[in-house]
């Protein structure tokens, strides 16, 4: 088994432990730390397949801002003493059942298809080539993205100055 | 277990199944925006997976990722300033005492 | 070219519609007089069509063809022959005589008369079409204005009445819809057009099978088919004078029309095939609205549950699929939709002086109102059928036809008839003779404007019971011809 | 020249009605006047037509025009036979109608505004009997069948002020319907088998070949349903009792002579069709003895004058329909018109003494001195002894000549005599109450009658007492059976000896019954009926039959129908499938539970669902 | 020149940049002009849009495709947020110094769903859909200070957030199998791909997003809560602007790409069936005025989709009929629905009574709306729906039809109760006449004339967007 493999096992289990620990623990606190570090093994998995930058830039916009905003907003809501709802069987099979049905559907449709390789040897996966198709192709969505940003953070700042003009 | 597309495509399969288990299970919605996390970055794994195994221009797959991580950040902070909205208008953020309108 | 005639008797309704919109909201009696104006000019309109009109040719005259959305094989096509010459007349003359019998109405005047035209126009462009898109588009047309004109303007439990009405008849408009479009597309038509239809496919025989269930079922929802005919009695009873008289002297012919001008037309062999059927549910028509009829307190209730009864006649008359049924049947609906106009003209007079329609209320009113009491019994006996009066060559011919092919309803027909006679004439005993009831001291009777109103129903009423020629030349041809054709 | 005096004859009565319907209030008062010139005018033109057309036993003369076109090879038309059975007709129709309105003046003087609406109606009433006896097809005989039918209702609730004068033109009315209901299918039934309802055509006998038995019983019986319906026979005559409500010259003209004699001339008409099936003539033979016999017995305990005159009618059509049954149509026809002569004589007499008493009930007039009305007890005694068949007056030879008749049928012969018995019983019982028991006449006031009124009401009543007398003797082998050779060239009309005298001791059997109740033990009307008589009393539960069985059975169905319509074709099928919908949209609103995860939860497995089957 | 081609997203940004600028204004400024300046920007992008109709080309390295069925769109779409600025004038649910955020995130939706249009490319197709959302998603919580919209705007950003994962899995799914996310060179891969099952769950997970914003069956949840939760002109806006650029996009989608096999036209039919009875069913007993036209508009979903499972040229020019006339009906009804509301919460539909008498003329307009959503003659809405069942029937899905028409009539029912409350009702005391601003009055007269116009003499209309749907 090569390093390769043996990288990519150990780098998806530590993964799919890290997303199950995100969804399942009781403490919220606890999930968004978990999550943190599931990302961290999906940057990790970006590092294995070959696009470096996006590894990184993983690390800093979801590890670093998004997983710290969630932490965030965990703060500002009711403190984690409160007592947490006992958790609903019901309603845990339910959805246990429902996920492994589109896991299994996933699982079928993935594995009868055949994937066509792709042919060509030279793959440029370099930060220049992408930034060219970044200006290229996705010129347009490149600028719309900025767009969304603006409006998200705008509606936020929107939402808090509600609290005064509600209270 | 060879490192595969399939490979890649089934432990994204399993991180978008873990997503969406989290999603109607969640009783928090705090939860329940991780749970989103979640399966945008399994589709985000898919496309570098198809990126790197299938597509022609390797440059492609990096770029829809790239614009992905960009869009999970913007609905991040969207949904959690509306949670705080929420979360000081009915003093907790359960989803299920989000029900007030139906029928 | 002559011009079109047929399109300015539709157009005549619509200028007064547009008219009485600009008229302003005080000035009631202009409005009332645009509307007799445009509706005379639509009576006069159609006798010059009648007259015009050649029995002999049993082809179209007088056509109208525009096309309107040629790739959906939609264009506006007028054309007369024996079969809708008769109704235009009847609707003319029936919104005629309908706006003078409402010359005192004085609540929202200007919506109750735009409304009115609006229904009229539906009508009658129904009845001159042969496109099937604007047969649909002017039967809806004609079914929606009832539901703001009785839930207005209506008596009884209006508001219930007017909604089961307007939802019961569009179901009914459902069934057709469905069926015109598979028309079109499923059995490759591609085009709308009835005679091209007729000429072009030849329907196998399942599609015609449900086709022709579908439609005599959506359309005898309007005429009163024995299970769908429960909205008619409380749609008569409920609506405004003006308006039940149209609604069953006119409407209700609507769906026989239907019936005969597209289901009988295009699928020939499923009318036979069906015909057993058609005919059980037609003799359950008569017996049951006949004797229904005797049970009702309420002297609209008797009436509606006669046109039932009437209409029962009209749908024996053409599953019989014999000329002298149908002959019977286009009699039937032409002189039933006279007489039960001048019956709801009568009773709306009764009902503005006395206030009620109810039979323990009423009594001796021909001692007040003898003229009104003479119109009424003249209505009663067309209705059971006296020779001398136009009811009596219809159900004749009609008889006549069913004792051949259906000899248990030809006896219930005659059984019906009987009936008949005893409801009206209870019912005239009941309300217009015995002592008058005291608090009708200050009842009066009908001035010469209403009289004349009237006259012309019961003038029509007796020149056709008399001289039954008139209208069987204008049929006579047509149906033969229909009939060896379809057959 | 023809064609004009036909059409006087017809049309005349219809111009009266129109002309008087159509005139302003004003002139309202000229309405008798009009309506009796016109119906004399009527009579006028038929005798002429006799006259000029002497040879009219042989040759009949018919006319016609195409009236309805229902299909390219079926026509229905209208026109007017005139032959002898039509003539005679035309002579009572006309006559009697002409003397009832002249003696109508006198009786509706003091109607007022009514007496235009009276006489409208009388006229209406005879342009349809005379059409009705002059048409020359089934058809138009039908349609003025029925408009003799819609007369008589329209006259008989005349007041329709009395609610009980409204009850009896609705029963009558709806009676006749149901009778005319057979009539109805009878015509369409000959209609499809023969194509052509010419009388003439009718009783051809290639026609009567090509129906076959069956057709023919049906269609005849049929045709008696009609009949029945018309001529009060069995049992359909309930309405006729209950008839008497109108006035009474209505009652003479309608319920004696024409109406209801309408039933046996449309018999006589058909004769050939009906003979030719045994079965329907015994049936006729069979009820006529019924109807004879319940109305002769029911008439002997009548104490309303109108009503005995009315039962008489009744067992006298009974009479009738059993010569025609037998065979003769020539007796029947004979007695129709001897009949129609002194009914509506008895019927107006009893209206001039109504007039003068007030009252129905012979008892009262008795106690007011009925004594003092010399000429009109005159008249009721030719009336009544014609009635009762007494030797010289009419009623004896029509009546031996259908004792004649049923010669050859004894069961029926003996039932014939018993009528005859019966009959003269109520009538003497008639004539000795009225005469012999009255009191004195106190000195009533003198209420005096202008000269023309008098004179209107006794010209009717002496001129039917004579007529009485000569149709009589026409009939004799005096004047050489000018009036039987008249009606059938091939009877010979003479009576043996014996039978005459059988006839005439009956008479006098029933006259001294009479007399042995009501001179000798002067016995008061009973106050309880009892046994048979009570039987009598409820006029064979007849009318309850109708009323009770069949009035409240269909009543009961039809309230059954109404109900069920109200609450399961209304009720359930149509407020139930929409409260069913209405249900249905509560029952999706309630999936929208407010509960986000819930949604997601139906999006997630539809989608795999989804995804599920595009895969498979 | 490129930039011509560009008109119409130029004049949306400069719009949006105003708007943004009107924040930093103060109060009684704001309140004087920002209405009449948003009216002048508003027409002038119309006319912009309108005079670009005829443009055609391709743009940023050919993802960006304008031909005339973008055009159109355009307009339509530019048409539609005129309409819903010119109704905004008074908005009691929304306060005052939120009003130029509320213009801005208008513009910037309308902005990205120009794009959505005329996007060639699947990412660019995603991301302007994600813009469009995410402005949608701000606006709906916007209401004045209630606890409601946080929970609406909650539910509506969480099920879109579903969606659009679920979109972004399907388009990897396509982007694996056809290696390229241009729509035209996935056409001309088309044939090959088809017997790929992948491709089918691809395509159909990618129809999920804009499934969702057309409110379509089992994507319909979220509506009728935001319907209700939301400010009315919101709620108008979603409810037509954004359905129309769904209505767009599926169109271009299913013409393009679709995998024609007939387990995916089932599926379609499937959806029709249910969306239009759930609809239909749903709104029988609703009481709140928005809530009923949110169920509503899911039933209206039902019928376009019977228009687009036709698949056929005929299906897609009567969706685009069908959508125009939609737009017009939808809006004028709330139209009414701003006007009646005074208040802040909901109109109820007892707020009718006896609108006839108030103002006949809102009271004409909200019959011939309501009456042309229920498919009666002689209005646009019959026409439409008639061309709509006529393609299906085509096809030969006679039983979506027949549904169709049935639906119809229950809907019929529940918009009758509201003419019945606005005609019948009998207002007690002296009723305070509502007074209609001439503008109001002109737009209504508009409304009612092309509903009349558009139902009896269709067919201008038709020809061009015949000619327009040819791609």
């Amino acid at each position: 088994m090569t390093l390769q493999n043996l990288i990519f096992i150990i780098l998806s289990v530590t993964t799919l432990a890290a997303a199950v620990m995100a969804v399942s623990f009781k403490k919220v606190i606890y999930n968004a730390f978990s999550l943190m570090l599931c990302l961290g093994g999906i940057a990790g998995i970006f590092f294995l397949l070959s696009s470096e930058f996006l590894a990184v830039m993983e690390i800093i916009v979801y590890v670093g801002a998004i997983a710290i905003a969630i932490i965030f907003a965990i703060m500002f809501s009711p403190p984690h003493f409160m007592h947490q709802p006992e958790r609903n069987w019901p309603k845990t099979v339910r959805s246990i059942a429902i996920s492994a049905f589109f896991f299994a559907t996933l699982y079928k449709v993935l594995t009868t298809t055949p994937w066509g390789m792709s042919t060509t040897q030279e793959a440029d996966f370099s930060i220049q080539h992408l930034g060219k198709i970044l200006l290229g192709i996705y010129t347009l969505p490149f600028e719309v993205i900025s767009i969304i940003l603006f409006i998200a953070i705008l509606g936020a700042l929107l939402m808090a100055r509600k609290r005064e003009a509600h209270e | 277990m060879s490192e595969s597309l399939i490979a890649y495509l089934l432990l994204s399969g399993t991180l978008a199944a873990i997503g969406v288990y989290g999603f109607l299970e969640r009783r928090n919605l705090i939860g329940i925006l991780i749970s989103i996390e979640l399966i945008l970055n399994a589709a985000s794994i898919n496309f570098l997976a198809f990126n790197k195994f299938v597509s022609p221009d390797k440059g492609l797959g990096q770029a829809i990722v790239l614009l992905i991580i960009g869009l999970a950040a913007a609905e991040a902070t969207l949904a959690l300033s509306i949670i705080l909205v929420l979360y000081r208008g009915m003093t907790s953020i359960n989803i299920e005492e989000a029900n007030h309108l139906k029928g | 070219m002559h011009f079109g005639i047929l399109t300015s008797i539709l157009l005549c309704p619509v200028i007064g519609m547009i008219l009485i919109l600009f008229t302003p909201r005080k000035s009631e009696q202009a409005i009332k007089i645009i509307s007799l104006i445009v509706s005379g000019i639509s009576v006069f309109l159609s006798f010059i069509a009648y007259n015009r009109f050649d029995p002999s040719n049993v082809l179209l005259q007088m056509e109208e063809k525009i096309s309107w959305l040629p790739q959906y094989g939609i264009n506006y096509w007028n054309g007369v022959d024996g079969l809708n010459i008769g109704m235009i007349l009847l609707t003319s003359i029936v919104i005629f005589t309908g706006v003078i019998v409402s010359w005192k109405l004085n609540y929202r005047v200007k919506e109750f008369f735009a409304l009115l035209l609006f229904l009229v126009t539906g009508v009658f462009g129904v009845f001159m079409t042969l496109n099937l898109f604007f047969f649909f588009l002017f039967y809806e047309v004609a079914v929606l204005p009832m539901y703001l004109l009785i839930a207005i303007w209506g008596s009884t439990n209006k508001e219930y009445a007017a909604l089961k009405l307007t939802i019961y008849l569009l179901l009914g408009s459902a069934f057709m819809f469905a069926i015109f479009l598979a028309i079109y597309s499923l059995a490759g038509a591609h085009t709308f057009d009835l005679m091209t239809i007729k000429d072009k496919v030849t329907f196998d025989p399942a599609f015609q099978k449900i086709a022709y269930i579908g439609l005599f079922l959506g359309c005898g929802v309007l005429a009163g088919c024995w299970p769908f005919h429960v909205w008619s009695p409380d749609g008569h009873v409920a609506a405004p004078t003006a308006v039940s008289m149209l609604h069953a002297g006119v409407l209700m012919k609507l769906g026989a029309y239907g019936i005969i001008r597209v289901a009988l037309f295009l699928f020939p062999q499923a009318a036979q095939a069906w015909a057993p059927f058609t005919a059980t549910l037609a003799t359950f028509n008569i017996l049951y609205g006949a004797l229904v009829a005797t049970q009702q307190r309420d002297l609209k209730y008797v009436i509606g549950y006669s046109s039932v009864s009437h209409m029962g006649i009209v749908l024996l008359g053409i599953s019989t699929l014999t000329v002298t049924g149908l002959n019977g049947a286009l009699f039937q609906m032409f002189s039933h939709g006279i007489m039960t106009a001048l019956f709801f003209a009568c009773v709306g007079h009764i009902y503005d002086e006395c206030h009620t329609r109810f039979f323990d209320e009423l009594g001796g009113l021909a001692h007040k109102i003898p003229i009104l009491s003479t119109f009424f019994i003249i209505a009663g006996l067309t209705g059971l059928g006296l020779p001398g009066l136009s009811g009596f060559p219809s159900e004749l011919l009609v008889l006549i036809a069913a004792i051949k092919t259906y000899p248990i309803s030809g006896i219930a027909t005659a059984i019906g008839v009987v009936v008949t006679t005893f409801y009206v004439v209870s019912a005239i005993m009941k309300a217009f003779y015995g002592p008058l009831n005291k608090n009708f001291e200050h009842i009066k009777d009908i001035d010469l404007w209403q009289y004349f109103g009237r006259g012309i129903l019961v003038a029509f009423l007796i020149i056709l019971g008399v001289w039954p020629k008139l209208f069987l030349n204008l049929v006579n041809p047509i149906t033969t011809y229909l009939l060896l054709k379809g057959f | 020249m023809e064609l004009f005096l036909i059409f006087t004859i017809v049309g005349s009565p219809l111009i009266a009605f129109l002309m008087i319907a159509l005139l302003p209030h004003r002139l309202k008062r000229i309405a008798p006047l009009l309506s009796i010139s016109f119906i004399f005018l009527s009579f006028l033109s038929s005798l002429l037509f006799f006259l000029k057309h002497p040879q009219i036993q042989e040759t009949p003369f018919e006319v016609q025009w195409t009236w309805l076109q229902a299909n390219r090879n079926l026509s229905f038309n209208v026109g007017f036979l005139m032959d002898r059975l039509n003539l005679l007709m035309l002579f009572v129709v006309s006559l009697v109608s002409f003397f009832v309105q002249v003696f109508s003046v006198a009786y509706m003087a003091d109607e007022g505004r009514g007496q235009s609406r009276y006489f409208a109606f009388l006229s209406l009433f005879s342009f349809a009997m005379i059409n009705l006896v002059a048409s020359n097809n089934l058809l138009q005989t039908f349609i003025f069948w029925e408009l003799v039918g819609l007369a008589s209702y329209l006259l008989i609730g005349f007041w329709y002020q009395k609610p009980s004068a409204t009850e009896a033109s609705r029963k009558a009315f709806v009676v006749t319907r149901l009778g005319d209901l057979g009539f109805y299918l009878a015509v369409a039934l000959l209609t499809l088998h023969l194509g052509n309802l010419n009388f003439s055509a009718l009783n051809s006998p290639e026609a009567i070949q090509s129906l076959s038995g069956g057709m023919i019983t049906l269609v005849t019986l049929l045709i008696f349903t009609g009949v029945m319906g018309k001529s009060a026979q069995f049992p359909l005559h309930i309405w006729l009792p209950d008839a008497m409500e109108g006035p009474t010259p209505v009652s003479a003209l309608i319920h004696s002579a024409t109406m209801v004699a309408a039933g046996v001339f449309l018999t006589a008409r058909n004769y050939a069709l009906f003979s030719a099936s045994s079965i329907s003539m015994e049936t006729i033979l069979i009820f006529g003895t019924l109807t004879a016999f319940v109305g002769a017995t029911l008439a002997t305990i009548q104490n309303d004058i109108k009503k005995i005159l009315a039962y008489s009618t009744i067992s006298q059509l009974g009479m009738m329909m059993m010569a025609l049954g037998a065979g003769s149509f020539e007796a029947g026809m004979f007695h129709l018109t001897t009949h129609a002569f002194f009914k509506s004589l008895l019927f107006l007499a009893s209206g001039a003494l109504i007039h003068h008493f007030h009252t129905n009930d012979i008892w009262e007039m008795a106690q007011k001195g009925s004594r003092s009305q010399v000429l009109t007890l005159l008249v009721i005694a030719v009336g009544g002894l014609s009635l009762a068949g007494i030797f010289p007056f009419a009623g004896f030879w029509s009546k031996d000549l259908i004792l004649e008749a049923l010669e050859h049928k004894p069961v029926f012969h003996a039932a014939a005599l018993l009528v005859s018995f019966f009959t003269s019983y109520y009538v003497f019982r008639l004539l000795f109450i009225l005469y012999f028991r009255s009191e004195t006449p106190h000195a009533h006031e003198e209420h005096h009658e202008s000269s023309l009124l008098t004179f209107c009401m006794n010209f009717p009543l002496i001129s039917l007492a004579v007529g009485s007398l000569i149709v009589g003797f026409m009939g004799t082998d005096l004047m050489h059976h000018k009036l039987l050779k008249f009606i059938s060239p091939e009877a010979e009309g003479k009576l043996s000896i014996e039978l005459m005298m059988t006839g005439t001791g009956i008479a006098v059997l029933g006259l001294a019954v009479a007399y042995w109740n009501y001179l000798k033990r002067k016995i008061q009307p009973p106050i309880t009926a009892t046994g048979f008589r009570r039987v009598l009393e409820k006029k064979y539960f007849m009318d309850d039959l109708f009323e009770k069985v069949f009035g409240r059975m269909v009543l009961a169905f039809s309230a059954f129908l109404n109900w069920f319509d109200k609450q399961m074709v209304n009720g359930k099928m149509v407020n139930g499938t929409a409260w069913s919908t209405l249900r249905l949209g509560a029952l999706l609103t309630k999936v929208q539970s407010g509960e986000l995860q819930d949604y997601l939860m139906i999006v997630f497995v539809i989608a795999s669902a989804v995804i599920y089957f595009l895969v498979k | 020149m490129t930039s011509s081609l560009f008109l119409p997203e130029i004049f949306m940004m400069i719009i949006a940049t105003v708007f943004f600028l009107f924040i930093f204004l103060k109060e009684e400024t704001v309140k004087k002009y920002l209405y009449p300046c948003s009216l002048i920007l508003g027409a002038i992008t119309m006319i912009a849009s309108f005079f670009s109709l005829s443009q055609k080309g391709l743009i940023f390295f050919n993802t960006y495709e304008i031909n005339a069925f973008s055009q159109s769109f355009k307009l339509i779409l530019a048409a539609s947020l005129f309409l819903i600025v010119t109704i905004s004038d008074r908005t009691p649910s929304l306060n005052a110094e939120v009003k130029p955020e509320f213009f801005l995130f208008l513009s910037t939706a309308t902005l990205a769903m120009m794009m959505l249009t005329s996007a060639a490319e699947l990412i660019t197709l995603f991301i302007a859909l994600e813009l469009a959302s995410t402005s949608q998603y701000i606006l709906v919580p916007l209401r004045r200070g209630k606890l409601l919209n946080a929970e609406s705007g909650i539910k509506y950003l969480l099920f879109g957030a579903a969606a659009s994962a679920l979109t972004l899995y399907g388009l990897s799914f396509i982007f694996g199998t056809a290696q390229t996310t241009f729509i035209r060179d996935i056409a001309t891969r088309l044939p090959d791909l088809l017997h790929q099952p992948i491709f089918g769950v691809g395509f159909f997970l990618t129809s999920v997003g804009f499934l969702f914003k057309l409110a379509a069956f089992p994507f319909h949840f979220w509506a009728p809560d935001v319907y209700e939760g939301a400010a009315t002109q919101v709620t108008a806006f979603i409810a037509t602007t954004s359905k129309a650029a769904a209505v767009a996009v599926l169109i271009k989608l299913i013409y393009l790409l679709s995998p024609s096999s007939d387990t995916f036209t089932s599926v379609l039919v499937l959806l029709s069936l249910l969306s239009m009875s759930l609809g239909n069913l749903a709104a029988m007993i609703q009481k709140d005025m928005k809530r009923m036209l949110a169920y509503s508009s899911i039933a209206q979903a039902g019928y376009l989709l019977a228009g687009l499972l036709s698949q056929s040229p005929e299906g897609y020019a009567a969706v685009v009929f069908y959508i125009i006339s939609y737009l017009i009906m939808n809006f004028s009804a709330f139209m009414v629905l701003a006007r009646i509301a005074e208040s802040d919460d909901n109109p109820q539909i007892k707020n009718f009574t006896g609108l006839a008498d108030r103002s006949p003329l809102l009271a004409l307009t909200l019959l011939i709306s309501l009456l042309s959503l229920a498919g009666i003659p002689p209005l646009a809405g019959f026409t439409g729906k008639w061309f709509l069942f006529s393609a299906a029937m085509a096809k030969g899905h006679w039983l979506v039809v027949l549904i169709g028409v049935i639906n119809s009539v229950i809907s019929l029912y529940y918009y009758l109760m509201v003419i019945k409350e606005a005609y019948l009702g009998k207002v007690e005391g002296n009723a305070n006449t509502l007074v209609v601003d001439i503008k109001t009055r002109l737009i209504s007269y508009a409304a009612i004339i092309s509903l009349v116009i558009m139902g009896v003499f269709p067919t201008p209309l038709i020809h061009w967007i015949e000619g327009m749907v040819r791609f």
